[in-house]
């Protein structure tokens, strides 16, 4: 069932604590050398999942293959895979050098080879000159750099993250967000990384899953999420959307026809198997909606938000039978600057990225 | 009406007594316990006041007349003052009895178990020369002069003894006996050989035969080596704030019945006449009261020197630590 | 389980029966053999509530029981007042120099041995000529029963954030009504904590007071002391289990209490 | 504008006095006597004098009256010592499992395990201690047990001994271990043990690289709550030990009742003040320069 | 000085702590009824000068003015100016009622009086049914909204806001921010909101004020701080942006030229005096740059990273001696698709909106 070049395949594994399902037959595969993301809200089981590949709790159903073996019996001290903790864990009686040593220490690496990869992995993380200090007289960033530098120093196969960057403040996070993924293409490691911040996830990420309650929703990669989401709650999570109520009017084999509740009518891909007359939702993102001339629009309406957001604007647009949608106009484009609150406006949709979902 | 502050050894009085005290005459009792003349000392020398009459012993009393502790309160006065026994009444301690009146008097020896020992026990031999079956079972009191004494006599020297040489002696003959005792405390040996934890204790007649009672197997020795004698006296302490209340209670102990009652609580000899119709049967023959014939005399120890006070501090001191 | 719990280590569960029976198994039996009908401490043989009636009757144990709850209602009220009046000073108050010094000589108490706490009194109370009784053992008391007021008042008010005096004050309240109003209920608790283990000490100390008492003022333990020095009694077991009884009554209280005004957060 | 509360120094002044006037000017009368001479029946002399410290070292020989070295009350310090290290190493050995234990359990008993220890903690010592001695002795519920049992045939001779001293501090003392360590182990970051586990350590090499190290501090605390008081412990030499174990707490008590040797014991009040002290600078120099680095 | 119009008139403020001086000559004037943000990073003095006005520390120097009255003798119990703190500060011994008449009761209003006003507010912020319950019972979100309800119950003139959204989770945060707009719209109470997340001030604000390391850097409309940057720091920590290096090379009144390290010459609005050869940098939005064909660019070079943001694409292109530039493309547009990393591209530049910045 595992392709060559599978690091690590989940199957079926389902996750009880007492009457609580925490993780329902979720199956996965992750590629070797991929940044592979789980993506959810809080409490989805993102954290157990990981939990039970790093080997600190067991399965209650269901097989976990790393590289083609089952791990079971395996105990977390003995799986050639490594953890990058939320909150760090960083071992705060002992220096920056002896934290990253710890594990090869553990494996008896020979002492040479120990201060040999502690150097590299100090140089890595650029805090070779701060080898001596203890772990809380590092700042935020400095210490998640330690974790990850602890986490790598022993050639593990696998390294999973657990919200590396929860804990860091906005500008930090963006700028390590980047330093990660270089680190990922440099040492070529699989990482498996946790977020529930679904911008980490797109900017980060080769793939990922989406999580909801103990199942996955949709594994994709990035684009493929956004643009082609599997459901609504993949629609809703990822990004902003505007979630239309619709009924199917004409369907084919590539393209079907939905009326809005406002009765104005679109064309989209077919993407799912569906019959006439069906109550179906579209989920089309704010940005693919346009402002045009009243007369030359697919529907018109009147603004009755408007949010200045920097880069973009957001606008509410009030469609008619209480149909409320977003447009999103980047500052550059349509002087947004000449739209107001209460003006009437015509709104275009690119069809072609509307998407029909089911549930 | 008003109080009365008693400071007395522990287990010395009933409370009957005290009761009945009380209420012929309207007075709070409140009652002190220490236990051995110099605790009584040490703790009014060390500046507790407030307590209106004591308990202390023989030599006691002359220290502390000495040391101007006592309030001499006149006792002949007293209408029971004729019941006090002739021997009792001029004393060297009290000449005359200006200070104090007689409580009760007894001997200090120690006592046996003899289910645990069979030899002959009348030899102090037992406490400082412990015959293997009764090794770790000796508590000794926790008593200077009693315990130096003892010694002494052990060794056939003097008591209030001033001689380095042969105090030294004693210091080593101690300090190799205690290794075979199990404990030094005083009001609690009757608690210890009654229990069975001790198989000897240094022990007071009274109290001997006390435990005699609760325990038959147990018996007082009579030392050929000799033995002190003592004589407990209450009187009042200078700066009482009850005197007149000290005084009826001088006055209600001495009265026979209330002695006898002492007497059939505590187990020793009253200090005065005409007892012997208020005391229980078990009394009147018992060992502990009525040494043998063969039996040495005990003895008063009078005050010592202030000198050999410190020598025998300093053996007390080297052999508690 | 194939992954044990990383928590547990194993035997540690032996191990900490073998302490609670080690802290209980004598108190227990001390207490069950205070039902023992007779004097023997050795035999059982039946029940009897006789001894606790005997406690009960002794006019001697009844005035130290007396003499025992008048010192430590008093000893501990004052300590509390007193170290409440401290807490607050040192965590509201403008920030001095030397608070640190403050804040370990409040302490103090805690510090020093008991036995040398009793001594140096006594000599310090013959010294001035102070008569030795209930006074000299309040005054002790009071002394030692301020740094265990203290640490409970102390952190409680150190655990309020300063933002909830501003909001108070932000919402128009004047500083007395802010502390009447916010401040003291918040602390309250501690308060009570602190002035029943005040309590508790000042009840069962019996060092100290076995030096600085005079006539008259025999506390419970000391009385039991005395007691037990003249032999172990059925009546000594039920008097110490009455004591007994008091503490763990006491410090269920003080749990019940913090337990309840703890705000999850 | 002065936004704080009523004046600072007002509000401390009762307790600072109290504290002042009660107890630091009392242990300051009791170093003057340790530098007085005794009196014949107790109290002092007002003349200055060494002789209480040189006492501590030397005592008169019986028979030349020279000066000559005696080690007895050192030997009684050391004993004291002894018996306070033993009584802490005995509580640390139980304590240390005990409180992680506690501290382990899930938090809707760890408070019903916790008040279980806080209990003894807080009843009277000295009932503790008559309990102690209560199931020690020859006619005791331990020895008549092992003799009805048939284990043994005479009582074991457990009261009246060291060994009863140190069970009585061990007795005494073990709840101020384990409070501190508990209080420790509940702020330690298990997420270091998973850590650990992750970066290939055993349990027990948790145990040892993170999990001791990181409770060093209430291990230290633990270990000085018991010391302490320990060292200069009354109840249990006098009651436990029959009056024949003498630590140095009743050795002060001796100077001032039987031995009326007051300057003697208020100076060896001074040396147990000196050895506390000194225990706690060592350790509060050490944690504050763990703290700072 | 003051305006008839201002609610709050801050005048060469310092606060010194000690040596450390935390406000350094700060003048600033609210206006009644405006949503007025204090923005800045974390420790730039924000909620020092939320205190100052509050009165919970005094000026070191300068004054403070409360429509036109100072009010540095005010102690802070007797201004019309309540807070809500980032902690909420609820007392936790009294129910949600109780907190919310708090102010009231201190106010001596008639009892009348504030229950009618504890129902209006319970009711404004849809907490009516759980008036009984204590603080701790509430969640987050919750107890934002009872510490604004406590703050407005007494009717201050000015409520200053502390972080108030800092506590609660990404969604949360989103919606709190429409609500707390709302209010303050419809109450009409000048607002002075402190946070240090640029898009809350971005969206929520009439005017910000831009802080750093105790001063003022700028005070503006959202639209005016994000496209007129008076300083780098203010276009750096606004949104994201190109600061480039460049030289003056023609001056005129309305307009300069300035010419990039890369030798690309860009004519824009003359913002700042400055003189020719003067070194100067320009400050350009990602989303002002776009792509075209290589011929009809301004400047071209190659793609060196990419990175999928869902509504939009960034770009890094490198367009030559170690340039690099950022570009944003919203996804509806071009078809970022088919752009991939070492594509050559050309880049065109909005200069209508590059900014020139000496400092
Ligand atoms: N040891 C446990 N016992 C019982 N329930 C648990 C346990 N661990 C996790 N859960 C439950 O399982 C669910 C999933 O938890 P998990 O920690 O995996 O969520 P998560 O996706 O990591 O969320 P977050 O983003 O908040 O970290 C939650 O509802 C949680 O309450
Ligand atoms: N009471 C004080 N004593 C000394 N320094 C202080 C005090 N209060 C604040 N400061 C210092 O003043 C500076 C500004 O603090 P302030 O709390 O106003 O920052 P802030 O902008 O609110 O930051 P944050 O976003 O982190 O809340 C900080 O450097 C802080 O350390
Ligand atoms: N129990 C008291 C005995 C008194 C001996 N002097
Ligand atoms: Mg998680
Ligand atoms: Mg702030």
């Amino acid at each position: 069932m595992q392709a060559e070049n599978t690091a690590i395949s989940i199957e079926k594994v389902v996750k009880n604590f007492g009457a609580f399902t925490a993780l329902k037959q979720v199956s996965l595969q992750i590629q070797n050398g991929e940044f592979f993301t789980l993506l959810g809200p809080s409490g989805c089981g993102k954290t157990t999942l990981l939990r039970l590949i790093a080997g600190f709790e067991s399965t209650s159903q269901g097989k976990i293959f790393l590289f083609g073996d089952e791990i079971e019996n395996l105990p977390a001290n003995k799986r050639p895979i490594n953890t990058v903790f939320q909150h760090y864990a960083l071992f705060p009686h002992m220096d920056i050098r002896d934290n990253i040593k710890f594990g090869m220490r553990m494996l008896k690496f020979s002492k040479q080879d120990m201060d040999h990869r502690a150097d590299e992995m100090l140089e890595l993380v650029q805090l070779s000159h701060f080898s001596q200090r203890k772990p809380h007289e590092l700042s935020g960033g400095q210490q998640q750099r330690v974790a990850l530098a602890r986490a790598l120093a022993p050639r593990p196969k696998v390294l999973l993250l657990d919200e590396p960057l929860s804990a860091l403040d906005l500008k930090l996070r963006q700028s390590m967000r980047a330093e990660l993924k270089q680190i990922q293409q440099e040492t070529g490691i699989t990482f498996v990384f946790v977020t529930h911040d679904q911008e980490e996830a797109l900017a980060m990420s080769d793939r990922i899953a989406v999580m909801s309650a103990g199942e996955v929703q949709q594994v994709g990669t990035p684009k493929a999420i956004y643009d082609q989401p599997a459901n609504s709650f993949v629609a809703d999570f990822i990004g902003e959307t505007n979630l239309l109520d619709a009924t199917v009017e004409q369907v084919n084999q590539e393209a079907m026809t939905c009326c809005l509740d406002n009765q104005v009518r679109i064309q989209c891909p077919n993407s799912v198997a569906s019959d006439q007359s069906q109550q179906i939702k579209l989920s089309i993102r704010p940005e693919r909606l346009s402002f045009s001339a009243p007369d030359k629009a697919l529907m018109t309406g009147h603004i009755c938000q408007k949010t200045y957001m920097g880069t973009d604007t957001q606008f509410v647009v009030d469609v008619g039978q209480g149909l409320l949608v977003k447009v999103r106009a980047q500052n550059n484009l349509v002087s947004t600057d000449e739209l107001h609150q209460g003006h009437q406006v015509g709104i275009n949709i690119d069809a072609a990225f509307a998407r029909v979902l089911v549930n | 009406a008003g109080e009365l502050k008693l400071y007395n050894w522990s287990d010395y009085m009933p409370q009957e007594l005290i009761d009945k005290f009380s209420s012929s005459y309207d007075v709070t009792v409140i009652q002190d316990s220490y236990d051995s003349n110099e605790t009584l000392l040490a703790r009014l020398k060390s500046g507790v006041t407030g307590y209106d009459v004591a308990v202390p012993g023989d030599y006691m009393v002359a220290i502390m007349i000495e040391e101007g502790l006592l309030d001499k309160v006149q006792p002949h006065t007293l209408e029971n003052f004729k019941h006090i026994k002739e021997e009792l009444v001029d004393v060297y301690f009290d000449p005359g009895r200006e200070y104090s009146i007689p409580y009760q008097f007894g001997t200090t020896s120690f006592m046996v178990d003899t289910n645990a020992y069979s030899g002959d026990i009348d030899t102090l031999a037992i406490l400082f020369d412990t015959p293997d079956e009764l090794k770790g079972k000796v508590n000794m009191f926790r008593d200077v002069n009693d315990v130096i004494n003892a010694a002494l006599r052990y060794k056939g020297f003097e008591t209030c003894n001033s001689n380095r040489a042969e105090l030294a002696e004693v210091n080593d003959l101690l300090l190799e006996a205690k290794s075979d005792w199990l404990s030094i405390t005083s009001d609690g040996a009757r608690e210890m050989v009654v229990s069975g934890d001790a198989a000897v204790s240094m022990i007071w007649n009274g109290m001997g035969l006390r435990g005699r009672l609760e325990k038959p197997s147990l018996q007082y020795a009579y030392p050929k080596e000799g033995m002190t004698a003592w004589a407990d006296n209450l009187v009042v302490l200078k700066g009482a704030e009850n005197r007149d209340n000290a005084l009826l209670f001088m006055n209600f102990l001495l009265e026979p019945e209330n002695a006898a009652a002492l007497t059939n609580f505590a187990g020793y000899t009253a200090g005065v006449n005409n007892t012997a119709p208020f005391l229980m049967d078990e009394l009147k023959n018992a060992p502990e009261l009525n040494p043998p014939a063969d039996a040495p005399t005990a003895e008063f120890v009078p005050p010592c020197s202030p000198d050999v006070v410190a020598l025998y501090d300093r053996i007390w001191t080297n052999l508690l630590k | 389980m194939k992954h044990t719990d990383l928590k547990r280590y194993p035997g540690f569960r032996l191990i900490t029966w073998v302490c609670l029976t080690v802290l209980y198994a004598p108190m227990l039996v001390l207490a069950v053999y205070s039902f023992n009908s007779v004097r023997s401490i050795t035999h059982w043989s039946g029940f009897t509530f006789d001894w606790y009636l005997k406690v009960f009757q002794n006019p001697s144990i009844q005035k130290a029981t007396l003499n025992s709850l008048t010192i430590a209602s008093t000893a501990a009220f004052t300590a509390t007042l007193v170290a409440l009046l401290a807490a607050l000073a040192l965590v509201m108050g403008k920030p001095f120099r030397g608070r640190t010094a403050t804040l370990t000589f409040i302490n103090f108490p805690i510090m020093v041995p008991e036995i040398i706490v009793g001594i140096a009194s006594l000599l310090f109370f013959i010294a001035i000529n102070f008569e030795l009784g209930m006074q000299s053992i309040l005054i002790a008391h009071t002394v030692f029963c301020i740094p265990f007021a203290f640490l409970p008042i102390y952190s409680r008010v150190k655990s309020i954030e300063r933002y909830y005096s501003e909001a108070a004050q932000d919402l128009y309240a004047s500083q007395l009504a802010c502390f009447r109003l916010v401040i003291f209920p918040m602390i309250l608790p501690g308060i009570v904590s602190g002035f029943l283990l005040a309590f508790i000490v000042s009840l069962d100390d019996f060092i100290i007071t076995n030096m600085v008492a005079g006539p008259g003022s025999t506390t419970l333990p000391l009385t039991i002391y005395s007691m037990v020095r003249v032999g172990f009694t059925p009546e000594i077991n039920a008097l110490s289990t009455l004591l007994l009884l008091v503490s763990i009554i006491l410090v269920s209280l003080v749990y019940l209490i913090n337990r309840r005004s703890t705000p999850k957060t | 504008m002065d936004k704080s509360l009523p004046k600072t120094s007002a509000l401390l002044a009762p307790a600072i006095t109290i504290i002042l006037v009660f107890l630091a000017i009392p242990i300051l009368t009791l170093m003057t006597y340790s530098f007085l001479q005794p009196a014949t029946y107790g109290g002092i002399e007002w003349i200055f004098s060494l002789d209480a410290y040189v006492q501590l070292f030397f005592e008169e020989d019986f028979l030349t009256e020279e000066w000559v070295f005696n080690s007895d009350y050192l030997v009684i310090i050391l004993t004291s010592i002894m018996l306070a290290l033993i009584a802490t190493l005995c509580c640390l050995i139980l304590g240390l499992p005990t409180a992680y234990f506690i501290a382990t359990r899930p938090p809707s008993t760890r408070m019903l395990w916790l008040m279980a220890v806080i209990v003894p903690y807080c009843v009277n010592l000295l009932i503790r201690t008559i309990s102690m001695l209560f199931i020690i002795r020859d006619q005791g519920p331990i020895n008549s047990f092992l003799i009805w049992t048939g284990l043994i045939d005479a009582p074991l001779q457990i009261a009246y001994t060291n060994f009863a001293v140190t069970l009585g501090l061990f007795y005494s003392y073990l709840p101020f271990m384990i409070l501190p360590i508990y209080v420790a182990v509940e702020r330690f970051n298990f997420s270091l043990l998973t850590a650990a586990n992750d970066l290939y350590a055993s349990k027990w090499a948790s145990w040892q690289y993170v999990l001791l190290p990181n409770l060093k501090p209430g291990i230290i605390a633990g270990c000085l709550l018991v010391f302490i008081p320990s060292l200069g412990a009354f109840i249990a030499p006098d009651l436990l030990g029959g009056g024949k174990q003498l630590m140095i707490g009743n050795l002060i008590a001796l100077q001032f009742q039987g031995s009326r040797n007051w300057p003697f014991g208020a100076a060896l009040g001074m040396v147990l003040m000196a050895m506390i002290f000194i225990v706690l600078i060592v350790f509060s120099k050490r944690n504050s320069q763990e703290a700072r680095s």
